[in-house]
């Protein structure tokens, strides 16, 4: 069975102009209804597995409309996507409680969630932005949701970035209808691999690497992120971090160099020498921070850092005509460890959400001794630290593992070294966060702290199981053939994509 | 050809004013000459529509940004950034331009439409067929609302969710209760 | 020529909206970038001589109402025009949501100057 | 807001009315001449905000409140979306332009013609006007309750 694509997007959005009708009296059922959109969302993205398949909108054949992809790496980071929203729709129930405009809050996030599956999905670089748009325009508006002076300058800051980043990408659009005279992607990639790159498309790529690493917070262009993503809302942190920076961020800008611009071993160093400065400037800024959220943040760009890598390692392998094997490996791990982050990131955004609420703090100094008060989020907070820390059982040692084994394989033995370094790094933040939230003096103020919600708690253990079960991804070949190599199938194809694309068009 | 560059570089000169002058109303009308003057170059290049569009839109963005400004008690703003950090976002800029403005000689040149060059341009589609295929004398219009209309249902969307947005940031009383203040 | 002017256009824009400290003008910068970016989309559908993507009824052909060759050969292109639109449309709900959020902050400082607001350091 | 002076507004409840149908036209014609919803929206929106500037923002209110402007936007895009949604239902395919393509296909250049596309102008134009007044109005609420008070909260 097919799904028709276009559900994807349509079920959020039908949802999202539905629910600010829903006035106050209504709330409860408000919240029902986007609960199960997000849930049929994650079922979807659970059945598109393994399926691929092209939809034409309005039946124009390619070049005239508008289609939409399914292929391994959307449906990848559609699951990623189904997974963190639910989640985080879930935690919000009962965590939303202390904001006002509660319906216009779930509107937004089901705004977000269509932006980003409208991203994922098209196979147009036009509508692309478009939907890019909308998940980011969302996300501007949540960051600033809570209306403190914090928030405020927060959203202002990402906002103004975010829209120069969007403009970066309209502008490279722009230059690429004006050199291939074709807005779809596949048939981008076909000119492309007639003509070769010219300037004009050389200088569109790099804007769209400037865009598109602004959306994804990559170090030179991270100044956004550690304001943004702690000052919003616990869930909307968990959505950023755990999703929004890599659907539109690392996805569009892998699909942009990978299937449409085509790689060379330039971009592929381009995109490790970002990986890694994000990785260490991350890492190191991220130690600093006694913010308990901004930790995560900085983390975040930390944790990016090791997908992009990834990709890197496998573009330049693939450019310099070295061993597709590994090359697979290498983007398989940042993949993996794409989808590792998401589940981990935004449960640990969750935990740092309902520590928050107990406490109404998020200063490490201020804390302490909640292990006893709350001991199903040290729980989980612990599985995810073990996660992202790369502690074997869980999810996050399997990604690392892959990719030190790429770098090795591929004599990148200076690169092995940095990822170990990093991980040990990341071993002394969330130590850090182990030692100064749950373990030591539970402080006076704090002994009225309750253990979260249930609905909050459901959500937290719904992410932490996956933390663990995640592992299973790489070592089940099932599930691994199904799930993530597709996804890198789609990545090394290149620009074999366009032939794949229209050829399922036409079927 | 002389009627675009005259309007070009009035444009630009409206720019360069909006961002240097030290009136903050001043520079927002500026903002308006750019928007009147980027209007009437859409019209001479042929594109009624967007003319249409860009007027209506650029008179309610000014109301927008005025009522930003005027009930404001002091608009007169001073200073920049520090020197260093200007000199060097300047010179960041300017070599970007340097870098991009090579790139355009791979255009076609201005006066030859995109589709002119490329052979399999969808756009030549939408004019010999476009009536026969949308039924729609105007062709943006089927190209907006049946050929692309899917970017248009996002473009609604964009529209929804800024303005959602700014009900939210724009809401009294953002919590119900209030949480100690953050350091 | 005309394109490197729209770029002009454009990098006065991000001039404006990375250097200057006033909310207000990083927004009138943010604005000018879309502009430019407009006029660029349109610039490249233009052809000389050509006529507005609109059909009238000088340019349908007999009773079976076939567009005149005419036309067909002289229509700048659509397709950049519906862009245009999406994107002007884009523009103006960002801006009206970056207005919202610098009244607020103006609400809560009195100022619009960033260097006295911005508590929060990179 | 106490509006402005008589002159000024007697003139803008007439032109009101003439703005707001060229609104109309601009909508209804989309299709067939330069406009469509966007800008016919806004045209719309924009009879409204002279209202509220010429007699202050309660006799605005009076006309169109704020909590039915927001029905209106959800109303108008989920109109829009509803034409998708017919799209797939009659035609298969979302967007399909299954009016022209099955039922009515009109005649070119006539104002029925092009199936789906003036419904979706009018829908389009629905959710914009509603939206821009929608976002005007609440700016100049706004205005008027965050005056800023003094230098209160700068460096705490």
């Amino acid at each position: 069975m097919s799904i028709p694509l276009p559900v994807f997007v349509a079920i959020p959005l039908v949802m999202a102009f539905l629910l600010p009708i829903f006035v106050k009296k209504g709330k409860t059922a408000a919240t029902l209804l986007a609960n199960l959109a997000t849930l049929s969302l994650l079922v979807l993205a659970i059945v598109s597995i393994g399926q691929s398949s092209v939809y034409e909108v309005g039946k124009w054949s390619i070049p005239l409309g508008i289609n939409l992809v399914l292929d391994g790496l959307s449906s990848l980071v559609l699951l990623a996507v189904g997974v963190v929203s639910f989640a985080a729709m879930l935690f919000s129930v009962r965590y939303m409680e202390q904001y006002t405009a509660k319906t216009k809050y779930l509107s937004l996030f089901l705004l977000m969630v269509a932006g980003m599956n409208g991203v994922v999905l098209s196979g147009d670089i036009f509508n692309l932005f478009v939907f890019l748009e909308i998940a980011s325009i969302a996300s501007y508006a949540l960051v600033g949701f809570g209306c403190e002076h914090e928030e405020l300058e927060a959203s202002f800051k990402y906002m103004v970035l975010g829209e120069i980043g969007s403009l970066f990408i309209l502008f490279g659009v722009g230059l690429v209808y004006g050199n291939t005279g074709s807005l779809n992607m596949a048939y981008i990639a076909k000119g492309i691999q007639n003509t070769g790159l010219n300037a004009g498309l050389t200088f569109a790529l790099g804007l769209f690497i400037a865009g598109f690493g602004l959306k994804a917070a990559l170090v030179p262009f991270h100044a956004w992120l550690p304001d943004a993503h702690p000052s919003a809302p616990a869930p909307i942190s968990a959505m950023l971090s755990g999703v929004l920076i890599k659907a539109l961020g690392v996805y569009a800008l892998a699909r942009m160099v990978f299937n449409v611009f085509g790689i060379s071993d330039s971009i592929g160093w381009l995109l490790i020498v970002l990986g890694l400065l994000s990785m260490v400037a991350g890492a190191f800024l991220a130690i600093g921070q006694w913010d308990l959220k901004r930790l995560m943040a900085y983390s975040s760009i930390s944790q990016l850092g090791y997908v992009v890598l990834g990709i890197g390692m496998g573009a330049l392998i693939l450019a310099t005509g070295g061993n597709v094997a590994w090359a697979s490996l290498a983007i398989l791990g940042g993949l993996f460890h794409l989808l590792n982050h998401a589940v981990y990131k935004s449960l640990l955004f969750l935990t740092s959400g309902s520590v928050q609420m107990s406490t109404g703090t998020r200063q490490l100094k201020e804390m302490g001794g909640l292990a006893e008060k709350m001991p199903i989020t040290r729980a989980t907070c612990t599985v995810a630290s073990a996660s992202i820390v790369g502690i074997p059982p869980f999810s996050g040692f399997w990604s690392k593992l892959i990719l030190v084994i790429a770098a090795i394989q591929a004599h990148f033995y200076w690169i092995a070294a940095i990822i170990v370094f990093v991980s040990l790094c990341t071993l002394i933040m969330y130590l850090k966060v182990q030692r100064y939230v749950f373990l030591g003096e539970l402080p006076e103020n704090l002994q009225q702290s309750k253990e979260a919600k249930n609905s909050m708690l459901a959500a937290m253990v719904f992410l932490a199981c996956l933390c663990v079960l995640m592992g299973l991804l790489v070592i089940v070949p099932f599930l691994r053939s199904h799930i993530l190599e597709p996804a890198v199938q789609v990545l090394t194809d290149g620009l074999e994509y366009s032939a794949n694309v229209i050829q399922m068009a036409t079927m | 050809m002389a009627v675009f560059y005259i309007l070009l570089v009035f444009i630009i000169i409206a720019a360069v004013i909006a961002v240097e002058t030290k009136d903050l109303l001043g520079a927002v009308i500026c903002v308006g000459a750019v928007g009147f003057g980027s209007s009437l170059m859409f019209l001479f290049l042929r594109a009624p529509d967007i003319a249409i569009t860009q007027i209506v839109v650029e008179v309610l963005g000014l109301i927008i940004l005025i009522r930003a400004t005027i009930t404001r008690d002091r608009t007169f703003i001073s200073g920049d950034r520090e020197f260093f950090a200007v000199v060097v976002s300047v010179v960041i800029i300017f070599v970007i331009f340097l870098a991009g403005i090579r790139v355009f000689e791979s255009l076609p040149d201005f006066g030859t439409a995109v589709f002119a060059e490329a052979p399999e341009a969808a756009s030549r589609t939408y004019i010999s067929e476009g009536l026969a295929r949308s039924g729609a004398a105007n062709l943006v219009a089927s190209v907006i609302l049946d050929f692309r209309a899917y970017d248009t249902l996002g473009e609604a969307t964009v529209l929804f969710t800024a303005i959602i947005g700014a009900t939210v940031i724009l809401r009294k009383k953002a919590r119900k209760l209030l949480e100690a203040p953050d350091k | 020529m005309l394109y490197a002017l729209c770029f002009l256009l454009f990098m006065i824009g991000l001039y404006c909206a990375v250097v200057k400290k006033n909310m207000v003008k990083i927004v009138i910068g943010i604005m000018i970038m879309e502009y430019a970016v407009n006029l660029f989309l349109i610039m490249l559908g233009f052809c000389s001589g050509g006529a507005a993507p609109i059909i009238g009824k000088d340019d349908l052909d007999g009773p079976g109402g076939q567009l005149t060759d005419l036309f067909i050969s002289s229509s700048v292109d659509p397709l950049p025009q519906a862009l245009v639109l999406t994107a002007i449309v884009i523009s103006l709900g960002s801006l009206a949501l970056m207005i919202s959020i610098c009244i607020r902050i103006y609400g809560k400082y009195g100022t619009f100057d960033i260097t006295q607001i911005r508590r929060l350091k990179g | 807001m106490k509006g402005m002076t008589i002159i000024v507004k007697t003139i803008s409840s007439w032109v009101k009315m003439l703005i707001f149908l060229f609104g109309i036209y601009i909508i209804l014609f989309g299709h067939l001449t330069p406009g469509g919803g966007f800008a016919g929206g806004v045209i719309l929106a924009s009879s409204y905000v002279l209202l509220m500037l010429a007699f202050g923002r309660e006799f605005a209110e009076e006309n169109l409140s704020l909590p039915a402007a927001s029905k209106f936007d959800c109303i108008g895009a989920f109109l829009f979306a509803l034409i998708a949604i017919l799209g797939f239902v009659y035609g298969g395919a979302f967007f399909v332009n299954f009016l022209y393509q099955q039922y009515l296909p009109g005649e070119p250049l006539h104002l029925i013609s092009a199936g789906t596309m003036p419904l979706s102008n009018i829908a389009i134009g629905l959710k914009v006007g509603a939206s821009l007044f929608l976002i005007i109005l609440s700016l100049s609420i706004c205005c008027k309750d965050f005056k800023f008070a003094g230098p209160v909260s700068g460096k705490e």
